[in-house]
């Protein structure tokens, strides 16, 4: 694929919907001739923003959204952004510190973000207390074995 | 994801397959803490030989159920992760509650061996 | 996945979406446990519907969207919309005749709707003039073998 | 999708691999008619055996080599067609412009048998 493309996504906020996002991303990106490790990465990196958007952001009413869009320019860049209108986060700096987490303790490892930023190129974080979550993830895909 | 089990006397090994995520993740754990109290086992291995994809979901399970053998007086030890996996769990700093092994066979032998004096927590492969 | 699910999508009208809806749609009906072979109808149906958004529905200028909607309910059965913008269809009746097309007839066959008919339970075509064409695709999975 | 061609005698073999629809028709249907004129071929068999999905387009694909090839008086052949694409060709109808086989060896036989006088077209598998 040649030409710039762009898909946009609403989703449940069911965990689900945690394994249909990362394959849509895969879905999406495919056609562009990722290597494997590429394809997993990217896979990781939205299934990590994904569950963070599902676990956190809508608190016990469960009933939100989350909203995906999804764009590859002609070089081989894709910019992923993973959206949700919940909480948001007080503190984001704080919030991107490997282990830190406000989920159970006992389950959750506080390692979401630092594994998006190990996986993808760049990761920004836009967020404030009561009007949402959006995190973009970027990552260009190495085109030398390409077309 | 699918788990099944088997015991090596007091070790319990949990053989996972599929794709662990959050979603996943909250039935595993509970079908493993079950399991383990049932058996009434004290080690736990973990094997990812068969798991396809994992995200950080994964390290909260190896915490979870570090902090569960640990009131036993157990040990935790995870096999055959390929490269993301690992990627992963160094990222997480794992090894520094659970060891690392090839195989389930190599994991089983190093508990057998494995006196109270040893340094298990502390050392990685 | 037992509970209903539902994801909404946009895309841009380019020709590598038509693979692209139509894996999507595969990676949404995935979990739902559907035979090799109502997987493959539905993609099927889902390719016609695409194709024929991104063939017919915006002309020359072909920068319009289109928007699909996949809805899974608890029973199996699986809605998909595919709704465009575009310049809708005038006789609707005559559109889902088989061979029927409006396109190069040497090289379209007229046989999309047909496909999506013979492939899908139910197909609904809203469509008018000017306004644009929404395809709804109806299939309820044989959950015999399933849970 | 990719494409590969054979030429035996005036046969052009064209062998399709990967996803047909309409995205990947238009470059498909131009190599094949380029392929065509250059080796001033007679007949097309067009190989569905390595394709692995296929819409409403492989019939236009079909249908348009067939105007083709009716101008030489040549014939058409698909070969290896699995049970989803049979479905898509038995609702147009198009064994009555093109017939139907196995294997590619039984298509040329056919061809290379076949007088002016056969009823190929009327024919069905
Ligand atoms: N979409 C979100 N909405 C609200 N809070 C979030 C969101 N994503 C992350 N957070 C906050 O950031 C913390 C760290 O996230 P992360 O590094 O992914 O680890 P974990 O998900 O394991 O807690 C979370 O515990 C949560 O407090
Ligand atoms: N989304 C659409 N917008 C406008 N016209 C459409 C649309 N979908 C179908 N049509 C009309 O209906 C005709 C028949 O469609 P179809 O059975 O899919 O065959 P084909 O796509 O091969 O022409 C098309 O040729 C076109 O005129």
């Amino acid at each position: 694929m040649e030409r710039r493309n762009r898909i946009k996504l609403e989703m449940l906020c069911v965990s689900e919907n945690e394994a249909i996002a990362r394959n849509i991303a895969a879905v999406f990106v495919a056609p562009l001739d990722p290597t494997v490790e590429e394809l997993t990465e990217i896979k990781t990196a939205v299934s990590e923003a994904v569950s963070n958007a599902i676990l956190h952001a809508y608190g016990a009413e469960k009933d939100g959204s989350i909203y995906l869009e999804m764009e590859a320019d002609t070089s081989g860049k894709i910019t992923i952004i993973v959206e949700d209108r919940g909480i948001g986060i007080e503190d984001v700096k704080k919030a991107m510190e490997p282990l830190f987490t406000t989920g159970d303790s006992r389950e959750r490892s506080g390692m979401g973000f630092t594994v998006m930023e190990s996986f993808m190129d760049k990761v920004q974080v836009d967020s404030s207390p009561g009007k949402g979550t959006k995190v973009t993830l970027i990552k260009s895909l190495d085109r030398i074995h390409g077309f | 994801m699918e788990i099944t089990f088997e015991m090596i006397d007091d070790i319990l090994i949990s053989v996972l397959s599929g794709e662990l995520d959050h979603h996943s993740s909250g039935e595993i754990r509970d079908t493993i803490d079950h399991t383990y109290d049932t058996f009434q086992a004290k080690h736990i291995i973990l094997s990812f030989e068969e798991v396809t994809f994992m995200d950080s979901s994964g390290v909260g399970l190896i915490m979870g159920r570090y902090n569960k053998v640990r009131e036993r007086k157990g040990k935790i030890a995870v096999v055959g992760c390929n490269e993301y996996i690992t990627r992963i769990l160094d990222l997480a700093g794992i090894y520094t509650i659970a060891r690392c092994f090839v195989s389930t066979k190599e994991a089983v032998a190093a508990f057998e061996e494995g006196g109270e004096g040893e340094i298990w927590n502390a050392e990685t492969e």
